[in-house]
């Protein structure tokens, strides 16, 4: 069964590769390729599962080892897969949702004449995400890391004829590049310190080390899931990412990819665990990034950047729940996976509203779109619920233990985080509402001649259906007697938080904050008229349009200054660098020009410089003798 | 005046009419390789006013190429005898030295004249004057230039046959300047290759005021120089009370103690020791092109007809440095503490200036005689390590050397415009454009005087620097590495002109030269290509010659 | 005797170049199919060179063979090769072809191959003087020079081919320049000579500064062992019987001599200045010969040379090294940032590379050598596939300047898909062969140097920003005019840029052969330097998943410490 | 008599003919300066010879004569031809090259 492992990875593998290689040949019949590979691969997945609930809780771990990839003295990596019930949740998400994604691209992107192409890098992408979700070491998981950025960055720059579109592509691989470095160097430091990067020795080994290194790998660790999961402090990318097609936005940006971070946290538990001041940092990025996410979701009256907002904000809860240790990796990835389903539907709502809407983005354009695409509304709408935590739907059951969790933690910290999580979830009820209510509700904004907004194809819908039904239920069936915490604890550990609050007043809690949230913005979007065009806004609002402003420190900061710098350095490369040499000929050249001119011409001066030469001599010689 | 008394019964002993004076036994094998070509010169003289102008050239070309011939096949008899090295000895009552020095020396001495012959008899490059093929030295040398009995001679289709046997006559001087074994002979032969050179040099055929020019300085400085010379012959003379090398070296390692008191203030006077040995080495050094007595190089190089440049550039720095490697080694080693602190700082100036100054050469034949210059420098690097390898190295740079001269100054001939040859180097730019091949050969030249390895020069600098780093002079190695970069500068400089620049317009032809030339290139691009690749053999030759004899 | 393998490997391309100069000048075509066939047979040679290779087998090295040379400098005709050495040699003999291939036309009078750019027609005229033959020629002298270099186990005889290979490297830089120029064909050739020569000069001058060293390395061994001799093997071993003693200062000094000639070919801050201009003057295809070939010949000495003859100076001078290797690599991808040249780019990214190859070398750990060994191979493809396109593409288009394009992959997807392949095998991504190289070579740093190590993994953010600014630049946004109308790749281009993809991607994701033959080498040179790796501070056993509890071992080795 | 003197005289005359090729301008005055420099060695050999009582110096001195005697010849010879072509015999007329 073990074999099966690789062959999921090569299935999206071979598609890329087919879709890629194969020429215009291929292009009628691209699409369904790429989707069946797809399809394929979560097949086996399936396949896999059913393998894996077959066997005792304790045995669910499958290893595939295929070769020996780089061996040099200590050095030693190998192609080989690790297959537990962390990784498995995972490879279901990706190919389930990715496969739903790729039927529903056939639609989204009929029109495109590089559609071929479009699929082909879908299918790169699954097959790195897998391997990155698969892998048995870290270097190997590094590859998969940087595979997933690759397919990220040709997909949001897959129009790439807009240069909004590849600027935001370039900007999104360099940002992940530098939470990348983070990850080779904590790969570097494990390789130091344990002599291995095996997910297996190093996880059993971190007691036999001191806690600094522990840490300082930790926070290396960090830092790559922070770019990977667009979190503070670079989460810049995620926003202008939304350049890419719609289908990419809920596949890579909402449901798979960016959850990349939690999966590596979750993973590297052992070394967390082991490493209290790591686990502060976590929760700390986690906090903040939720609450950031959150406010600027707010202001966005683009519908793809509101949604990126969101995302942001929600990993930010499985980051926080990530760094609380035992008591939350489960729920973290119960988020992630709810999450899943409830991001990836709203994302693939907003593609058929703007499939409808022709490709108008901005929610002051819309307006009383129920009408028109019901199909799509409906399904928004159930993912709207579960994204806020309705009672009953996925997102209610993954967030409250969110919240919970944090309060568990403990002390002020304790406080701190719960407080920091309910906050968040009025904040997600605020704009989540508030894009409902743009979108779907109020009096329309659009130009009715120009605009005529019309419910998507089947290929779309039934996605989005899928979806929907999975945002409703999946919450729910996992929480039935914490069958999902049971099947991850041999992976994470679980341990049940002891609250201080208990959990029905945490649960009241959000309620209330959610009604709060929710009644905000309806008096806000859902009273009064909205405005076609953005007013002026608070300074708050104004500074979350542009991404609370950290996105203009970069640009300043890195952008300029490092411009400046490689125009400093170009210069002095030629005139210092090169000058020092030119220098030398150039005053070699006046040396000799200077010492030509002894050469006068006349025999007589000749002469004299003779008997001067002939004066030293002698002189030299008896020197010479003299000392 | 204590010691007038003693003194004057000196004189009166000194004027006692000597016994009747032995007849000097001379061995005429050991010499035949000197009397050969000197013989051959008197012929070549006869010759001259016996035949009739027409036969002439031919006769005087078969005439010296035979007594060169034979005269190389006398030095390889003579080596083959095993005079290079058992029986090596004094001849000619201790005036000259047979041994290996001596002829390695002579042999590569003769090999050049030979190919250098070949380019003095070329007559294929200057238009035909009046239908009469015309060699480039002047019709008739006595001759006003422009003037109407130039013009008559020209008409007449006179030849300079003379070149011949006046060569003859300085190659004859130049084989027995490095075996000369005492200082008046050294002096004669100085002056018997010198005289012929001085006048070879005004026979230009082409622009004869400079070449009349270089004569005139080229005479008054040599003959300046060799008054120095003579004068420190002289000191030394009275500092030792003998000429002969043997005599002198005895006197200079044990200090004369068995001299008589009376003449303490000149016998065995330091004083007079380092100053006459200053004065010979300026004498020499002066021959080889050395800084500060380089400065008649590039005028005389420039001026003189381009074979006879290439000729003494390479001939004359043989024999002028065999003679000064035997001076050293076998008159001075004694003093060696002495001269060799100040052979460093010529070997170091010599270096650098003759490379430095080499940079802004806008004349070809400047260039290569500023060029000539440095190299000068760098033998004098091996001279300096006063050892067998030091000898040996030197020897073997000489004979690397003098082809790649001969054959660059050859190719030289062959770039001619309207007023003769093209020397100025913007005239030389894209002519690897117009004739690849010659350019390829000059550039082959150029990279073996750069020392770029797998030629003649690296092979050459390789063993010189090495055996002066052996002998402990690192430093002189690091300073010639340098001076040997910047060299590279404009032999490189010169290259891209002929292969990277927009050839003119008015640019110059590569006249089709005859056989002569060819064979003088060839021989030349041969010689520098076997030295470099597989130098060992005459690495051993050179080896072998490597100990004088005293 | 055995039949000589590696002088035969050297001879094929030597008696090709003679051959294909010997072709009639209107035999154009000819030539070039004469130096493809010889260059075709010489790679053949180096795989039967690789399977002959035994990686285990005892000695260091392999296939010798000695001839006696030039007895007076105690010089041998010693050839034999290690792991490192068969890596470079293959490298060297498969890119030559791809080389000629992607060259064919750019040696062909411009009367006949309409260059693309109107340049103007007196210009075309005045440089109709291209001999192909002489090109094709020449490309295959480089590599028989280049190949001895690798081969030879004599000092001597190395540096006479390190050396003799810039002659036709000269003239392949100053002859046949890029036709790619906005100022018209004056401005160009002047700008070529001056890249020529600023080549020719500072190598020579490196490579003269060497011949002082290896004078005073004749001196030294001639003075203790009675014989002066420069086979790198009796050296080593003598030294290692403690026979031979060069003093502290001595040691340095040559070591410094040697260095500085490898530093200037490498090349490494602050002698790189003659790259760029070299790159970007010369065609693509030499530019990859400089790069991909040549230049490799610098880094290669440092560890066979450098290292071995003088550990103790090595030792010395590491730390300085690392400061400049560590300069170079956050230097020269600055500047690359920098460029508005595209070959230019390229050039200064080389530079950057060659910091880490160097970074790698002298870290002194089994990774880094291995690392940067490997890297040298990768970088040679990997660069070679950018450079070539780029050479396509600037054929195309008639310039350099990255200003001047936009889109192209609209028009000529084909041409910016292996384009941005090159481009990411150049920013290393994982699964391309350079990943594995650059990986090695940091932890190999991080292991011992933890500071350097960090600051070195800066160079893989900026390579990103270069390498994708690039592409933004030429192959996104709009479509700009002048390339509307611009070709895909043709067969030819293709068959020359798919096999070197073909090969990144192999050897990203299964580069045992190499590491296979690399590692002995690696191991031995370490031993005669006498280093070893750190310690890690856990001792656990790393095979996949085994999850047993290893025991604390204290780190042994105290430059980790540094 | 201190024979020493004769070498202080040719010293003396040795430095004035260098002293005259330096100052004179005229050809044939600058090679009659080289002459008396020779004719100075010559009188030193000649000393030398007298106090070391052999004869080797008085017989330099008849050499080094006819190769004076040489040297006139092809020095004269030189000199006229340059004179007659630029009707002037001064040497620093003859620099044309130079640098």
């Amino acid at each position: 069964m073990e074999n099966l492992i690789a062959l999921l990875v090569a299935a999206p593998l071979v598609g890329a590769a087919l879709l890629l290689c194969g020429g215009k040949r291929l292009d009628r019949t691209g699409h369904l390729i790429g989707s069946l590979f797809a399809v394929a691969s979560f097949a086996i997945g399936v396949a896999l599962f059913a393998d894996l609930l077959g066997r005792g809780a304790e045995d669910r771990t499958l290893h595939q080892y295929l070769f020996s990839w780089i061996q040099v003295g200590g050095f030693r990596a190998d192609a080989a897969f690790q297959l537990d019930q962390l990784s498995m949740t995972f490879v279901l998400l990706i190919t389930g949702v990715g496969s739903l994604i790729h039927i529903y691209s056939i639609g989204y992107m009929e029109h495109d004449e590089r559609r071929r192409r479009f699929f082909g890098y879908l299918n790169l992408f699954l097959a790195a995400m897998l391997l990155l979700v698969l892998a048995d070491n870290y270097l190997l998981l590094y590859v998969g890391w940087e595979g997933v950025g690759l397919a990220s960055y040709l997909l949001i720059g897959f129009w790439q004829h807009k240069p909004s579109a590849a600027t935001a592509a370039k900007k999104a691989f360099l940002v992940n590049r530098v939470g990348d470095m983070g990850l080779s160097i904590a790969i570097m430091l494990m390789f130091t310190t344990f002599g291995t990067f095996a997910f297996g020795p190093v996880l059993a080994a971190t007691g036999e080390t001191s806690e600094g290194k522990l840490t300082a790998i930790g926070l290396m660790l960090l830092l790559a899931a922070c770019g990977k999961s667009a979190q503070v402090p670079l989460q810049s990318w995620l926003g202008d990412a939304m350049e890419g097609p719609t289908p990419v936005s809920a596949l890579i940006h909402a449901a798979t990819m960016v959850t990349a971070g939690v999966y590596l946290i979750t993973r590297s538990g052992a070394i967390f665990n082991a490493a209290p001041d790591a686990q502060v940092a976590v929760v700390a990025v986690g906090a903040v990034t939720l609450l950031f996410g959150a406010i600027v979701g707010c202001a966005k009256d683009d519908i793809k950047k509101a949604l990126a907002g969101s995302t942001m904000s929600q990993i930010g809860y499985m980051i926080l729940a990530a760094g609380l240790g035992p008591i939350g990796y489960a729920f973290a990835i119960m988020h992630l996976v709810t999450h899943g389903f409830f991001k990836a539907g709203l994302f693939l709502g907003a593609g058929s509203v703007m499939h409808g809407m022709n490709d108008e983005v901005d929610m002051r354009r819309y307006g009383g779109l129920r009408t028109y695409m019901p199909v799509t509304f409906i399904t928004f709408g159930l993912g709207y619920l579960a994204i806020i935590g309705f009672p009953g739907l996925s997102g209610f059951f993954s967030k409250d233990k969110i919240i919970e969790a944090a309060f568990a933690k403990g002390g002020t910290e304790g406080w701190i985080l719960g407080g920091a999580a309910l906050l968040g979830a009025a904040i997600t009820a605020f704009y989540m509402t508030r894009v409902m209510l743009m979108t779907f509700f109020g009096e329309k904004r659009w130009d009715p001649d120009t605009t005529h907004p019309h419910e998507s194809p089947k290929v779309m819908t039934i996605p989005m259906i899928v979806l929907a039904v999975g945002s409703v239920f999946a919450g729910g069936l996992f929480s039935v007697n914490e069958t999902f915490v049971k099947w991850l604890e041999p992976v994470t550990s679980f341990e049940h938080g002891h609250s201080p609050v208990s959990a029905t007043t945490v649960t009241a809690a959000t309620m209330v904050v959610l009604v709060l949230g929710v009644g905000l913005a309806w008096a806000m979007y859902g009273r009064r008229p909205v405005p076609a065009t953005a007013p002026r806004g608070s300074l708050l609002t104004r500074a979350a349009r542009r991404d609370l402003l950290q996105d203009d420190f970069n640009h300043v900061v890195l952008v300029r200054g490092g411009e400046h710098l490689t125009r400093t350095l170009v210069y002095l490369d030629h005139s210092l660098v090169d000058g020092a040499v030119n220098g030398t000929a150039a005053s070699m050249g006046g040396l000799s020009g200077r010492l030509r001119k002894l050469q006068s011409g006349f025999v007589r001066s000749y002469a004299v410089q003779m008997l001067g030469g002939a004066a030293v001599l002698i002189a030299a010689t008896l020197l010479m003798r003299g000392v | 005046m204590s010691s007038v008394a003693s003194v004057h019964s000196l004189w009166t002993v000194a004027a006692e009419v000597p016994g009747r004076i032995p007849a000097p036994h001379i061995e005429y094998a050991q010499l035949s390789p000197t009397l050969i070509v000197l013989g051959a010169a008197v012929i070549g003289i006869l010759v001259e006013t016996v035949l009739p102008r027409s036969s002439r050239y031919y006769a005087q070309l078969a005439l010296s190429v035979v007594a060169l011939a034979a005269a190389f096949a006398a030095v390889i008899g003579l080596a083959a005898g095993g005079f290079g090295s058992s029986k090596a000895r004094i001849a000619a009552m201790g005036a000259i030295a047979v041994d290996g020095p001596a002829l390695f020396l002579q042999g590569t001495i003769l090999l050049v004249s030979l190919v250098a012959v070949f380019t003095f008899a070329e007559r294929r490059l200057d238009p035909a004057a009046h239908g009469k093929k015309v060699d480039s030295f002047a019709a008739q040398a006595a001759a006003v230039p422009g003037g109407a009995a130039e013009q008559a001679a020209v008409k007449a289709g006179f030849t300079t046959t003379e070149v011949f046997p006046i060569a003859l006559f300085a190659i004859g001087g130049m084989l027995i300047f490095p075996s000369a074994n005492d200082l008046l002979m050294l002096f004669v032969a100085l002056e018997v290759f010198s005289l012929p050179l001085y006048i070879l040099c005004a026979l230009a055929r082409r622009q004869r005021l400079l070449s009349q020019e270089a004569a005139v300085k080229y005479f008054l400085l040599g003959a300046f120089s060799s008054a120095f010379l003579l004068f420190g012959i002289a000191l030394l003379y009275g500092y030792a009370g003998t000429v002969t090398y043997a005599g002198i070296a005895e006197v200079v390692s044990d200090g004369a103690k068995q001299i008589d008191p009376a003449l303490a203030g000149t016998m065995g006077n330091d004083a007079l020791l380092l100053i006459g040995a200053a004065l010979v080495l300026m004498g020499l050094l002066f021959k080889v092109g050395a800084v500060p007595f380089h400065m008649w190089t590039p005028d005389v190089y420039q001026g003189a007809p381009t074979p006879v440049t290439g000729f003494m550039a390479a001939a004359t720095k043989v024999a002028a440095f065999g003679a000064l490697l035997r001076l050293l080694y076998v008159v001075l080693p004694g003093m060696r503490w002495d001269w060799r602190p100040v052979m460093w700082g010529v070997a170091i100036v010599t270096m650098l200036g003759g490379a430095i100054v080499a940079i802004t050469q806008t004349d070809i034949k400047r260039l290569l005689a500023y060029s000539s210059i440095a190299h000068a420098g760098f033998i004098l690097a091996g001279v300096i390590a006063t050892s067998e390898d030091g000898i040996s190295s030197v020897l073997f740079y000489l004979g690397a050397y003098s082809f790649v001269t001969l054959g660059a100054f050859a190719v030289v001939t062959l770039v001619r415009d309207a007023g003769g040859e093209a020397t100025h180097l913007s005239k030389w730019a894209g002519l690897g454009r117009r004739s690849p091949l010659v350019a390829a050969v000059f550039a082959v030249f150029l990279l073996a005087f750069a020392g770029i390895p797998l030629t003649s020069g690296f092979a050459g600098k390789f063993a010189v620097f090495k055996a002066a780093a052996q002998s402990g002079a690192g430093w002189l190695v690091v300073i010639g590495v340098i001076s040997s970069a910047i060299a590279a500068f404009f032999y490189i400089r010169v290259i891209v002109l002929m292969f990277f620049s927009e050839p003119k317009a008015d640019g110059p032809t590569v006249a089709v030269p005859s056989p002569l030339t060819t064979t003088a290139i060839a021989i030349g691009v041969a010689v520098t290509l076997v030295l470099g690749l597989a130098p060992q053999y005459f690495l051993d030759l050179a080896g072998q010659a490597g100990v004088f004899i005293r | 005797m055995s039949f000589p393998l590696l002088t035969a490997t050297a001879a094929v391309p030597a008696i090709g170049a003679i051959a294909t100069a010997a072709v009639p000048a209107a035999k154009r075509t000819a030539a070039k199919w004469l130096a493809l066939a010889f260059s075709l047979v010489t790679f053949a040679l180096a795989l039967v060179i690789a399977f002959r290779f035994v990686p285990g087998a005892k000695g260091p090295y392999q296939l010798t063979e000695s001839h006696a040379w030039i007895r007076d400098f105690g010089v041998r005709y010693e050839l034999g090769v290690d792991g490192i050495a068969v890596a470079l040699i293959a490298l060297t003999a498969l890119l030559i072809p791809f080389v000629i291939l992607a060259g064919w036309h750019d040696a062909d009078p411009l009367e006949e191959t309409a260059a693309p750019d109107s340049g103007s027609a007196a210009g075309n005229r005045r440089n109709s003087w291209r001999p192909t033959q002489g090109f094709f020629a020449l490309i295959l002298a480089v590599e028989a020079m280049v190949i001895l270099s690798f081969e030879a186990t004599d000092v001597f005889l190395f540096y006479i081919f390190f050396e003799a290979m810039l002659i036709p490297m000269y003239f392949l830089i100053g002859g046949f320049g890029d036709r790619a120029h906005v100022h018209g064909e004056e401005q160009a050739a002047t700008q070529r000579s001056y890249a020529a020569v600023k080549f020719l000069l500072y190598n020579l001058v490196g490579g003269l500064i060497m011949l002082a060293a290896v004078i005073g390395l004749y001196a030294v061994t001639a003075d203790q062992l009675g014989t002066g001799t420069f086979s790198l093997q009796q050296i080593v071993e003598a030294r290692a019987a403690g026979k031979l003693e060069l003093g502290t200062g001595t040691e340095r000094l040559l070591f410094l001599g040697f260095f500085f000639a490898f530093a200037v070919k490498a090349p490494l801050w602050p002698l790189h200045t003659w790259l760029p201009n070299a790159m970007g003057e010369a065609t693509a295809p030499v530019a990859v010969l400089i790069t991909a070939v040549v230049d490799k010949v610098g880094t290669f000495a440092m560890l066979r040379f450098c290292l071995q003859l003088f550990p103790g100076a090595s030792r010395w001078a590491t730390p300085a090294i690392l400061v400049l290797a560590l300069i170079s690599i956050v230097y020269g991808a600055l500047l690359a940032v920098g460029q508005r040249d595209i070959k230019r780019l390229i050039a200064y990214a080389s530079i950057s590379h060659f910091g880490f190859i160097i970074l790698g070398i002298f870290a002194m750990t089994t990774q880094g050598q291995s690392g940067a060994t490997l890297y040298m191979v990768n970088h040679g493809i990997s660069t070679a596939a950018l450079m070539l396109v780029a050479g396509f593409l600037i054929s195309r288009r008639g310039s350099r300047l990255i200003a001047d394009y936009g889109g192209v992959q609209k028009v000529a997807p084909v041409l910016a898909g292996t384009f941005l392949v090159g481009g990411l095998a150049t920013l290393s991504l994982p699964g391309l062969a350079p990943f594995v190289s650059e990986f090695l070579v940091l932890v190999g740093t991080f292991s011992r140097y933890p500071v350097i190590g960090i600051i070195a993994t800066l160079g893989i953010v900026l390579a990103a920003l270069y390498v994708l600014v690039l592409y933004q630049r030429t192959m996104t946004g709009p479509v700009k005019a002048e390339v509307r109308s611009m070709p895909d790749l043709r067969v030819r281009e293709l068959v020359v840029v798919a096999p070197l993809i073909a090969l990144l991607l192999f050897l990203g994701v299964y580069p045992k052969p190499l590491t296979d033959i690399v590692n002995p080498a690696v191991g031995h040179t370490l031993s005669v330097v006498d280093k070893k790796d750190p310690k890690p501070a856990v001792q656990v056993d790393a095979v996949p998943g085994g999850a047993r509890h290893g025991h604390a071992a204290p780190d042994q080795d105290v430059e980790a410490a540094k | 008599m201190n024979p020493v003197y004769y070498l202080y005289l040719a010293a003396l005359l040795f430095t004035i003919g260098g002293a005259g090729v330096l100052i004179r301008r005229n050809a044939i005055v600058v090679f009659m300066c080289i002459e008396l420099m020779l004719n100075a060695c010559n009188l030193a050999f000649v000393t030398f010879s007298r106090m070391h009582g052999n004869l080797d110096g008085q017989i330099i001195a008849f050499f080094t004569m006819v190769v004076a005697a040489a040297e006139v010849v092809v020095g004269l010879a030189i000199i006229v031809s340059i004179f007659r072509t630029r009707h002037t015999a001064s040497v620093d007329d003859a620099s044309l090259m130079k640098l």
